[in-house]
């Protein structure tokens, strides 16, 4: 796999630099292009780990309207940043104790890539790379047969994986993960919205 | 049907009407919908608690039907059970009680959503206590905090000090939801599961590859460990991370201050007694892991430290914000030292101080409505005019300091037991001493509004009846469960059973 | 940018493709990568688009507030509401089944449709709704100081 | 222990750490949002490193193809790293909402130079 591996460190090493820029830009709109410029080179890491579904959010979200919203923002606050003094202590010593913390529960992690690592190889990502989990019977009866004796649940209706275990498998998170962005929306009619507009 | 559906419809059930209350277009109008809801909920809440001391096992419940460690399922067990019954039952009456307080504090034209906003807000918070999966904790952590950001930012139209209060709240909200994430993350690499059932089971079998030898994947869950103790933490307030606390509560609308000082601390106490017991077990927290001794240790120096702070206030909210921080200390301390007695005192004390704080706030909001403050000199010559609220302000403090014969003399008796049976004497003076300086707040607030003249040239009117018999309703409780504790022993003693403390 | 002649009549050709693309990406969320959330920002981003070209009170004329405020409930509705037909029709929640008992699996793949257009309705408009928030001009009528 | 097989998660982890120090250190409060979105960022990338498979590819069914675990990317942390971006762009709206309600009500985004107004207010 060199090439992946290539192609990963080239993009890591721009994402870490793109993300370094970004934090450090004293014109805030710099730093804005540079956090969409970040979220496009993420999006591309995903890719290239084949997490397509995503590299998509993450382009159109992370490079698209969170740049837009930021920008919405800057306009109302200007964009420049005050100067600050070179290294804030409290803060490099929290975040260096964080990142300690951090790299201490690595060194016993399963290898990146393997395929027999615990959450890789275990079976509920096997059931829903499958798509041959059961469904429990209910009081009334329902669900006491398999509508199918083996393999696939959704008769190949559902090739996308990644789309069963969001709208179907785990679907309760995905509703309230809509209401989350419900409750985004709420909130900025709350906090920006003009008197005379309100619904 | 209904029954065999009762864990899901007290989550479904303040989602739908969450999202219908902000196109009632009349706050009144709002308020009337969730206020009932929120009493339905309740009722639901109720049936709930009776159904699993009933049954045997902890009732679970998988959405959509998948088996279970795919789907996420809801698992209620007393515990939970326990946790929410406080949350809708505090949900309930707050919100009957908060309309008066704020059609005052909040602009007319945005009422509809704050309350769609605080119903969802209460669903999140059930959401979180009665979720069996690992994940879904963070999504419902989200739900609440967002929903929370949004009802204390609008604390605004009063006073603007509300909106830095806020970002420092997101801000340091959201890096403890992420240490929260990282920390399942941590869990999930070395189990493969999301599912705490599951995943407590792959925990055990590999702490006992460790006991043999075999240390596999150590650290990853050490780290894992400190990560989410870190982020629950953050939202439980505990004493060094509780920074955003005290500026939150004071500049929220009062109602807000009321339902939240109750709910988001109890909840976050919850999921780390979760975690904690029922994920990790208890060999691996207190054995490898010594976080008894941390708790114990923040418990103390927040009981001490949250009390000192609040006897320096001369903002009401702020002083009762400051309490909170200690008051969250008892139950910190409870959850370090670890056995049965000291367990059941922190189980109570969720329950007794979720009724006793929202009682005080919701008095402290008739004061402001009427008053239109909320410091100390705004309490001057209360007892006179404002008869009932003062009561109320004076039984809620007696409570606080755990007088015999109120809610918080049951959980500190239970809590200085759990500290002799380990011959820990440090935290079972801390609860004394805390008790100690809570008098002298409370004595401060006491003496303001009894012996104090009131401010000449003031005209404060009628009580607002509709705040105070609601903060009655719940102090009466906070001082009945302090005469008669069976109720409140009986289900801790369940809900420490629950967790496997207790055979 | 109203003057902009390149920018008026370029957005005028791209912006029915860029809806077009969102809605495959809505449709498709089961087949391909994608899905309701990445496809209604697709969709939203049209709507942005043209209020950035055409400014804010044409595309008031084309999605008024009242509707986008609405749909953003709505999409949420339809989610939660597939989930409880199913708590109706006796099923446990957020079971899709009973869309079409004769054959569940395809009755999952309903219900996935149906949840993902619930998801993308939501997104769409709440991205509308931030946008048109953000850059609404300071209020001059009130002060919150 | 090996380089080669952990060096996915402590990029991930210095990424997270280039969004953590801006969160904590800096007055301005964009920089303080710009910030947190890296620090999620990094946070999800760690999720992502954890399900990629050597030799896998996108998790997509295609008829011919065995639906074999080994031949697949792990759709679970793809899955939840979807609600977390979500979630993310939520947080971001919310407290970039804030931070223009901030600016209007004290006429500056600098939180230093807003905790000295409040200062100020309250010595008066």
């Amino acid at each position: 796999m060199p090439d992946f591996l290539l192609i990963n460190l080239i993009l890591l090493l721009m994402v870490t630099l793109t993300g370094i820029a970004a934090v450090r830009a004293r014109n805030l709109l710099g730093a804005t292009m540079l956090m969409s410029i970040y979220s496009f080179l993420m999006a591309l890491v995903w890719t290239n780990m084949d997490s397509i579904d995503v590299a998509f959010t993450e382009a159109a979200v992370g490079a698209g309207v969170s740049t837009v919203l930021l920008i919405g923002a800057l306009v109302h606050v200007g964009s420049e940043e005050k100067p600050t003094k070179s290294i804030h202590w409290p803060a490099m010593i929290a975040t260096v104790a964080t990142a300690a913390a951090l790299l201490y529960g690595t060194v016993d992690m399963p290898r990146f890539g393997d395929a027999h690592s615990p959450a890789n190889a275990n079976p509920v990502s096997v059931g829903y790379i499958q798509q041959d989990v059961d469904k429990v019977p209910d009081a009334s009866g329902h669900h006491a047969q398999r509508p199918r004796p083996h393999g696939d649940y959704f008769h190949g209706h559902v090739p996308n994986f990644v789309t069963a275990v969001i709208v179907s498998y785990r679907a309760y998170d995905t509703m309230y993960e809509t209401t989350v962005i419900f409750l985004a929306g709420m909130s900025m009619i709350l906090f920006l919205r003009r008197r005379k507009d309100a619904p | 049907m209904i029954r065999d559906n009762l864990p899901v419809l007290l989550i479904v059930i303040p989602l739908l009407a969450g999202l219908v209350a902000p196109f009632m277009r009349r706050g009144t109008a709002a308020w009337a919908w969730v206020a009932l809801v929120s009493w339905l909920v309740l009722a639901a809440a109720v049936a709930l608690l009776q159904q699993v001391l009933a049954a045997p096992d902890p009732i679970r419940y998988p959405m959509g039907s998948w088996k279970a460690p795919w789907s996420i399922e809801l698992r209620v067990d007393a515990l939970n059970g326990f946790v929410a019954l406080i949350v809708s039952s505090i949900g309930a009456i707050v919100t009957f009680a908060a309309r008066a307080s704020v059609e005052r504090e909040i602009s007319a034209d945005r009422q509809h959503i704050f309350w769609g906003v605080w119903m969802l807000c209460i669903g999140g918070l059930l959401g979180i206590t009665l979720t069996g999966d690992a994940f879904n904790v963070y999504v419902m952590l989200e739900i609440a905090s967002i929903s929370m950001y949004a009802l204390i930012a609008m604390g605004r139209d009063r006073d603007r000090r509300a909106l830095p209060a806020t970002i420092n709240y997101v801000m340091l909200g959201s890096i403890g939801a992420c240490f929260i994430l990282l920390g399942i993350g941590y869990l999930y690499m070395v189990t493969g599961t999301l599912n705490m059932v599951d995943m407590a089971e792959r925990l055990q079998a590999l702490q006992a590859r460790w006991a043999a030898g075999d240390l596999a994947y150590r650290r990853t869950v050490l780290a894992g460990y400190g990560f989410l103790m870190a982020g629950f933490a953050i939202k439980l307030a505990l004493f060094p991370l509780h920074g955003w606390m005290p500026n939150a509560y004071t500049y929220a609308p009062s109602a807000v201050s009321a339902l939240l000082s109750a709910t988001a601390t109890k909840v976050g106490a919850y999921i780390a007694f979760r975690f904690m017991f029922t994920i990790l077990g208890t060999t691996f927290c207190f054995r490898t892991m010594r976080s008894g001794e941390v708790l114990v240790v923040c418990g103390v120096l927040a009981t001490l430290a949250g009390s000192y702070f609040a006897i320096r206030q001369n903002n009401v909210k702020r002083l009762l914000a400051y309490s909170s921080v200690g008051q969250i200390g008892y139950i910190a301390i409870g959850l370090g030292l670890g056995n049965a007695a000291g367990l059941q005192g922190s189980i109570i004390h969720l329950f007794n101080h979720a009724m006793m704080k929202s009682g005080l706030f919701l008095a402290v909001a008739a004061v402001v409505l009427r008053t239109g403050g909320a410091d100390l000199r705004n309490l001057r010559g209360i007892g006179r005019r404002m008869p009932l609220t003062a009561a109320a302000i004076l039984a809620g403090g007696l409570a606080l300091i755990g007088m015999p014969f109120t809610a918080g003399f049951v959980s500190k008796w239970y809590l200085v037991a759990g500290a002799l049976q380990q011959n820990a004497f440090v935290p079972a003076l801390a609860v004394i001493g805390g008790s100690l300086l809570a008098a002298v707040y409370v004595w401060r607030l006491v003496e303001t509004a009894y012996v104090q003249d009131p401010q000449p040239g003031t005209d404060v009117g009628r009580e607002p009846l509709s705040i105070v018999l609601p903060a009655w309703l719940l102090i009466g409780a906070a001082i009945y469960v302090g005469v008669d504790a069976n109720m409140t022993s009986a289900l801790s003693e369940a809900a420490v059973r629950a967790l496997g403390v207790l055979p | 940018m109203k003057d902009q002649m390149i920018l008026r009549v370029g957005m005028k050709m791209m912006i029915p493709f860029i809806l077009v693309y969102g809605l495959y990406v809505i449709f498709h969320g089961d087949l391909s990568p994608g899905g309701g959330f990445q496809g209604g920002v697709v969709i939203a981003a049209a709507f942005i688009l043209y209020a950035m070209i055409y400014g804010r009170d044409e595309m008031h004329k084309v999605l008024p507030r009242g509707l986008s405020d609405a749909l953003v409930a709505i999409g949420v509705l339809i989610f939660a509401g597939t989930g409880t037909y199913g708590l109706l029709a006796g099923y446990r929640f957020l079971d899709y089944t009973p869309l079409k008992p004769s054959e569940p699996g395809g009755a999952e793949a309903w219900g996935m449709s149906l949840v993902e257009y619930g998801v993308g309705f939501t997104v769409s408009m709440v991205m509308v709704t931030a946008y048109n928030e953000i850059t609404e001009p300071a209020p001059d009528e009130r002060k919150t100081s | 222990m090996d380089i080669a097989g952990h060096y996915n998660f402590w990029v991930a982890i210095a990424i997270m750490m280039i969004g953590l120090y801006p969160v904590i250190a800096k007055p301005n409060l964009v920089k303080k949002v710009i910030g947190l979105g890296i620090f999620q960022t990094g946070l999800f990338l760690f999720y992502i490193s954890m399900g990629k498979i050597d030799g896998g590819t996108a998790p997509v069914h295609f008829p011919p193809a065995a639906r074999h675990p080994q031949n697949y990317t792990n759709p679970i942390p793809t899955a939840l790293i979807l609600t977390g971006i979500v979630v993310a762009v939520a947080t971001m709206a919310v407290a970039l909402a804030l931070v223009v309600n901030i600016k209007r009500a004290y006429g500056t985004i600098e939180m230093d130079e807003v905790e000295e107004i409040d200062h100020r207010d309250d010595q008066r």
